[in-house]
């Protein structure tokens, strides 16, 4: 398998060129499973600010990913993250994950998303409308999401 | 030692990165941090709720207990709330 | 939410213009979970032939559309299948499901596949490159993935 | 009466669909396989495993003893393998 991509960065990422990428002329790829993470206009919301430690959550990164890549039999996986401020309706995240095999593609994408959204080392800043702007808070629900992988091991690949 | 903030324990302190060389007694992370607090009123303001901050030593999360020494790179930040 | 969008086409598609159709300017969309299907190279496959029911297949992948938008809070949802002969490396099937909140648009995109790789009306035919060609039977194992959906119901709405 | 074949049901029939009409007394699905079966040797080979064969009538999968009438649309093939 190919080693994981991982990137932090500002720029937009274009996830048509990520899948080609992935996908690369290989014919042992059955499918690609993927998630877009998207801003939302949550509230009013003008801006979320992304704030990351670079190096750090870099390597937090790639060590997940290296993670879904032992724990199911995956062909490549893509990860690619921006930091810096970001208005809603902008893609924020993107997973990709391939695989001969679907479930192992899509349990892996869940997976790693799941983690992203709560334990990558990022902390946002939503800036409203009015001038108000405020730290988010870790969120009790999102640990229990990231927790239910903890427990569970991959079914056996088909 | 390089020690970084992160979010709101940045805005606090007023800077993002310091170096800094505490005294031999500060062995470890709640030394470092308690060493810290003395540094000015924005200092004493981020650190007085030990409880909220979160420490990373070298880039790996890291427990209160967790030793640090001169040429460490320490990171102080509220919990990570994911991207 | 946006009535699914399902074609059943010979032509390839494209996945980022079928994304951005999705998103199309909305800010309460939180993100898309996809799906690419890609034709595997197994066993010296030279190409694989899908038959469909013109008609009726459209309508099973539409009612199949449907029954996901019910189950999970989806802001859209797109499928797109291909028919007739399709080569190693070509992509053949597309899920696109669209929700504010990540697990939603997971769940329901896993869902889709299942039925659409299992039960969408389809008939497959492997042309191998030493000339012999076989229709592929239905597996048993697929009528397990795709069963496991009748017995559990989505989690609630995060 | 229209008729479609799917698949390898379509390769032995001959044909991808036919317009028939069947007497009065087949009146359901498994009757008009069994009336199907006499029409050529080609159905015949179709139909000798009528396990092996599933059915749709006006574009809904129907059990065997589905009613089937002059204005329907049926169709046989082998169980679905998906996409």
């Amino acid at each position: 398998m190919t080693a994981p991509r991982v990137r932090v960065q500002e720029a937009p990422f274009d996830p048509a060129a990520e899948t080609a990428a992935l996908l690369g002329g290989r014919t042992d790829i059955g499918g690609i499973a993927s998630f877009l993470g998207v801003c939302r206009a949550d509230d009013g919301l003008e801006a979320m600010v992304l704030e990351h430690y670079p190096g750090m959550t870099e390597r937090a990164i790639a060590r997940i990913a290296a993670e879904a890549c032992a724990r199911w039999p995956l062909a490549g996986c893509t990860v690619i993250h921006r930091h810096g401020r970001l208005r809603p309706g902008e893609p924020i995240v993107l997973v990709l994950t391939a695989s001969s095999h679907r479930a192992a593609a899509l349990e892996s994408c869940a997976f790693l998303i799941d983690w992203l959204k709560t334990r990558a080392p990022f902390w946002k800043r939503e800036e409203f409308a009015s001038g108000e702007t405020r730290w988010v808070e870790a969120k009790a629900e999102d640990e229990v999401s990231a927790a239910r992988w903890e427990e569970s091991r991959p079914a056996a690949p088909a | 030692m390089r020690v970084l903030y992160f979010s709101w324990v940045r805005q606090k302190v007023g800077v993002a990165e310091e170096e800094v060389a505490p005294p031999p007694e500060v062995t470890d992370v709640a030394g470092l941090m308690r060493w810290l607090a003395g540094r000015s009123p924005g200092h004493a303001a981020a650190f007085a709720e030990a409880r909220a901050i979160r420490a990373a030593v070298n880039q790996d999360f890291a427990t209160p207990d967790r030793h640090v020494g001169p040429g460490d790179e320490v990171a102080f930040f509220p919990p990570v709330t994911g991207g």
